[in-house]
């Protein structure tokens, strides 16, 4: 994937979305069916609930040049599963403080709560998370062919 | 062949390094890194040190890098192969049981194929050895069969053996070596006196390596007890890593993987459980044990039915750095009393 | 340009890991899991250097970015031009072929190892007993023998899956079954067989069992997983087979294909140089609890 | 350490091992064996004869319960282990996770008041220790000299990891890749936790693939930051991964910035308390979430 060099204007980060389907999944559907304008820059991956998602995924995600990942799922509470969003926030708390001491901007790794019926919401927080992103530029983290 | 010796000091060794790098060689020699010996590219002679029993790595990591890029596919689906770029490389401070090994690998990668990575970056690299005038503890060099032993000069293009605190006698062993000879410009003629210190030193050397190994009783018997108990016992302290094979300068398996673009070579061990799984789940060697058992037996029966050399050169690097120290010589030297020791013995869980 | 072929040790530029450029010119899927590949090389001068194969060789297809596998080439000598590979679909690149299409490129490099004939079938009669995807290197070797039936004698031909939807090659059976002096014997195992299914039931060695073929005179091809090996061979020899003359093959995994990545040993024997084809005799030597 | 410790403990350590195996109530002892030049290396001792091999001094370096999950794979045999205290927290570690059968283990507690290295100095992980006492035994070699206080927990001296920490973004990026360079990959650091027992490492896996298993930069920078991660909450800080790396990777930076967070964040402590679930097993409402929008 060749990168080109970009200024941060008009350069559209790529962030791969993992969305419980009980919730944030539906809400984006909301979003969409209501026909909200949010930047194209979110490729979203449906995931039975938040803690199915492996933090080797989220990882591969910026081994293979993705920009930032966005983990959303159900209120604390309202978990389909219960327990599920609780336990993926306590891993990704971890993982997020090890990527920042490994030298990968934690900014890159945002985490919502986004129910069924917050199509706003939704909206929302995939323009605030293009724009952080857009500002820490392109994920330059490993130069292809570097061996 | 009349065999040129000079007799030079530190301060003509260093010249001789920088007359090497004038004549466009990469000079390769050990150094302080991280306040341990490594082999590595040195600007100037004062960086070669002299004072040491064996450096971590071995010019393997050289010859047959840890990885290296074999193929490269450009857009169009055309392949390029991609060789090592050809640079004049010297390797200065070779020990003897470096240089052996070296040899087995020119053996093994020339054996019927010719792999041409390997034999590019052999082909043009100048083996100055350093003859071993106090071994370590942990090496038992000359029961190795070729004659090896810590003034081995057979498989190098030059020998340099230290004489005293500063005075090194250096001859040419090999063609090679008689045209490197010449960039010396110090140093003085060796005399008759510096020829019976240097075989001094080269007995009393092979006096201090006090571990003996009969190489065909070992590979007879262990030939016949493959599979006894004796294996699986001497295998329980080792945790399946792989430094003892990475470090080796005999071991040469490696993994061929595809990563973007391009096809690299790199190392692999067959202490690892993938080394040997096959698509169909089936793993002749599946076993922590049974891997051990192949790194043995591949040194001192396998290679030595294929290619009629036991690849073991005694450096000892294995167990120095082995997180269990765990010693390749104790078990196999004691190979014989301890099958029969199990032979009656019910083999332990 | 003949060093071209696994450059012998000749120091010729050429790296023995570079691939020939295959094109696949034809494509069967013979199960949901198996897919025949014919590949045509389009290097033109070392064509017939390179489909100057025995059967039983094996070769190393690779596609890029995805890394490289051995297989053994299931299409007899006398296809000129090209040859076939039956890839099971397991791994990586395994699932990587299944997706390509006629027209697309695969890296070929090989033939690689020794082969079957030298058992010398020539005048003899012939048993197959095949498992799996072991029918991939006998299917060469039957078509080898069918190109010149007259020189061999009494044919018969034992192949077992997992079920009816799993037997790869079916037209090819049932044109040698009609063939005279050629007994096809197709079993599934026990639970794989649907009502209509007319042929036996069973686990291979087990099939086998009740064959009975005399060993006068007989070579017995034996290749499939490690367990239809080890069982057949057993069979066979308390039937009275000399173990030289039970042949498989050993499926170790490789890399390099010509001795030097040193992972396919069984022993001292690799199974890439020194094989995949072994006697009986050959096998019953290594040391059992190594392969 | 005096000699007159050393042979003591050594004495004692033997007279145990010997009776439990002359009771058939250990099937074998893992303890250390004197080496030529002064160090020490695992001994597997099976029949009471051997017990004279058994030896305690102060370079009892090696974590002796990386050997009870791997080379022990029937889980039947009865083992007794020669055990520290930071040996005794991995024994923990596994079994919160259920690991080993707590009574198929006897463990033979030694008070350490510190192991050195060949140069004699001593190691980092004895410096920061708090537990010269182990937590868990079944039976106690004491020695007096050592000071068994309890203490105190935030006292612990995190100087090293908060050094990397104030280093920019940038920075830190650029210091791990450069140690991810030099790593060829041995993982020696995988085999020798008590707590890397995965029968098939994420690394290992292609179908699909996490990381790439060629000693690349990117390659090895995605291995040193995922196995720091799958060893979170569960790490116990017996840094032996530090001491047998051999192109020295400072990985003790790595586990123990997993430890402070994780003792920041949820106040847990891997290998404290048998029965307490892992931490990432479970969960609890008061979790921290000031970065979830």
């Amino acid at each position: 994937m060749r990168k080109k060099e970009f200024d941060s204007i008009d350069w559209e980060p790529k962030i791969i979305g993992f969305l419980c389907k009980w919730c944030s999944y539906a809400g984006a559907d909301l979003a969409g069916s209501s026909r909200l304008i949010y930047p194209p820059s979110i490729n979203i991956i449906r995931v039975p609930c938040t803690s199915r998602i492996k933090p080797h995924f989220v990882v591969k995600a910026f081994a293979t040049g993705i920009d930032g990942v966005l983990i959303s799922g159900c209120h604390p509470g309202s978990c389909h599963y219960v327990n599920g969003n609780y336990k993926a926030r306590r891993r990704f708390s971890v993982l997020r403080r090890l990527i920042e001491f490994m030298g990968i901007d934690p900014r890159r790794l945002q985490m919502s709560w986004v129910s069924a019926s917050e199509g706003f919401k939704w909206a929302d927080v995939v323009r605030k998370a293009t724009e952080e992103i857009r500002q820490l530029g392109p994920n330059r983290l490993f130069i292809e062919g570097e061996t | 062949m009349v065999t040129e010796k000079k007799v030079i000091d530190d301060e003509g060794l260093n010249q001789f390094v920088s007359a090497l790098i004038q004549h466009g060689y990469a000079v390769i020699a050990p150094t302080i890194k991280a306040d341990r010996v490594f082999y590595g590219v040195v600007e100037k002679g004062s960086e070669f040190v002299r004072e040491y029993s064996n450096a971590q790595n071995s010019p393997k990591d050289f010859l047959f890098p840890r990885m290296e890029e074999i193929l490269r596919f450009t857009d169009d689906e055309t392949v390029v192969e991609t060789f090592p770029k050809a640079v004049k490389r010297v390797f200065l401070g070779v020990r003897p049981c470096d240089a052996m090994a070296i040899k087995h690998l020119d053996k093994l990668f020339n054996w019927d194929y010719a792999d041409t990575h390997y034999n590019k970056r052999r082909g043009d690299a100048v083996l100055i050895g350093l003859a071993c005038n106090t071994p370590k503890s942990s090496c038992f060099c000359t029961s190795l069969g070729g004659g090896l032993g810590p003034h081995h000069k057979k498989n190098v293009d030059m020998m340099l053996t230290k004489l005293d605190r500063s005075s090194y006698l250096i001859e040419a062993v090999s063609e090679l070596g008689e045209a490197l000879i010449s960039l010396l410009e110090c140093g003085v003629l060796a005399t008759s006196s510096h020829d019976e210190k240097a075989l001094e030193l080269r007995e009393n050397a092979e006096k201090m390596i006090t571990k003996r190994l009969n190489l065909d009783e070992t590979f007879k018997v262990m030939d016949d007890n493959f599979d006894s108990a004796y294996w699986k016992t001497v295998a329980r302290k080792c945790i399946g890593c792989g430094i003892c094979t990475y470090l080796c300068p005999t071991c040469h398996c490696f993994d061929i993987q595809d990563e973007g673009l391009f096809r690299l070579r790199f190392w692999d061990s067959c202490q690892f459980a993938l080394y040997s799984k096959h698509a169909s789940g089936h793993n002749p060697r599946d076993q922590p044990h049974k891997r051990f058992r192949n790194r043995v037996y591949h040194k001192f029966v396998y290679f030595k039915k294929n290619l009629d050399e036991a690849l073991c050169v005694g450096c000892g690097r294995c167990k120095t750095y082995c997180p269990s120290k765990v010693d390749i010589f104790k078990i196999v030297s004691e190979a014989e009393a301890g099958i029969s020791e199990y032979r009656s013995v019910e083999i332990p869980k | 340009m003949t060093a071209r072929v696994g450059s012998r040790v000749d120091g010729v530029e050429e790296s023995i890991y570079k691939p020939y450029n295959g094109r696949i010119i034809w494509m069967r899927e013979e199960t949901p899991d198996i897919t025949t590949f014919r590949v045509a090389l389009e290097e033109h001068e070392v064509v017939d250097s390179f489909t100057s194969f025995k059967p039983g060789n094996f070769v190393l297809a690779s596609v890029i970015g995805y890394g490289e596998a051995p297989f053994a080439i299931s299409s007899p000598p006398s296809q000129r031009g090209s040859i076939e590979i039956s890839v099971k679909r397991l791994g990586v690149l395994t699932q990587v072929l299944h997706e390509l299409c006629v027209e697309d490129r695969i890296g070929l490099r090989g033939p690689y190892g020794n082969d079957f004939l030298r058992g010398e079938p020539k005048g003899k009669n012939l048993l197959f007993v095949a498992g799996g995807i072991g029918m991939a290197p006998i299917r060469s070797l039957i078509h080898h023998v069918l190109d010149d039936r007259k020189s061999y004698g009494e044919i018969t031909i034992l192949y077992g899956a997992k079920s009816i939807a799993d037997i790869p090659y079916k037209k090819e059976f049932k044109r040698w079954d009609r063939m005279d002096g050629v007994d096809v014997v197709l079993t599934v195992d026990p639970g794989g067989e649907t009502p209509d299914w007319d042929g036996r039931i069973g686990y291979v060695p087990n099939i086998l069992t009740e064959l009975n073929t005399s060993p006068k005179n007989c070579l017995a091809f034996v290749c499939g997983p490690q367990i239809v090996i080890k069982l057949s061979a057993q069979t066979l020899s308390n039937w009275g087979f000399k173990s030289r003359d039970i042949i498989s093959t050993l499926e170790n995994r490789m890399k390099c294909g010509i001795g030097k990545c040193g992972r396919c040993n069984v022993g001292h024997i690799y199974v890439c140089k020194h094989g995949p084809v072994f006697t009986y005799e050959e096998i019953m030597k290594m040391p059992n609890s190594d392969y | 350490m005096r000699a007159s410790e050393t042979n003591d403990m050594t004495g004692k350590i033997r007279q145990i091992s010997r009776s439990l195996l002359e009771a058939k109530e250990a099937d074998y002892v893992i303890g250390y064996e004197l080496e030529t030049d002064g160090s020490v290396c695992p001994v597997f001792i099976d029949c009471p004869e051997e017990v004279e091999k058994l030896v305690w001094n102060d370079r009892c370096i090696h974590n002796l319960a990386s050997f009870l999950k791997k080379t022990i794979d029937d889980g039947e045999s009865r083992v007794a282990i020669v055990s520290k205290g930071c040996d005794v927290k991995s024994i923990v570690a596994l079994l919160q996770e259920g690991q080993i059968v707590r009574d198929k283990i006897k463990v033979l507690g030694v008070d350490c008041s510190g192991q050195r290295d060949e140069k004699g100095n001593l190691l980092l992980k004895c410096k920061l220790c708090r537990d010269h006492r182990p937590l868990l035994y079944d039976s106690l070699i004491a020695n007096e000299r050592v000071d068994v206080r309890e203490f105190d927990v935030d006292s612990v001296d995190y100087s090293e990891v908060e050094d990397v920490e104030k280093m920019s973004v940038e920075e830190r990026l650029r210091f791990w890749k450069e140690e991810a360079e030099k790593c060829i990959r041995c993982y020696a650091c995988r085999e020798v936790c008590p707590l890397c027992y995965c029968v098939e490492c994420f690394t290992d896996q292609n179908l699909p693939k996490y990381v790439p298993s060629t000693p690349s930069i990117k390659g090895n920078f995605l291995w040193l930051l995922m196995r720091t991660f799958d060893l979170a909450g569960r790490c116990t800080g017996c840094m032996e991964c530090d001491r047998v790396c051999p192109v020295d990777i400072p990985l003790h930076l790595l586990n123990r910035k997993a430890i402070k967070d994780v003792a920041t964040l949820f106040g847990y402590e891997a290998g404290r308390n048998p029965s307490e679930k892992p931490l990432l097993a479970v969960f609890s409402e008061e979790d921290p979430d000031e970065f979830i929008k």
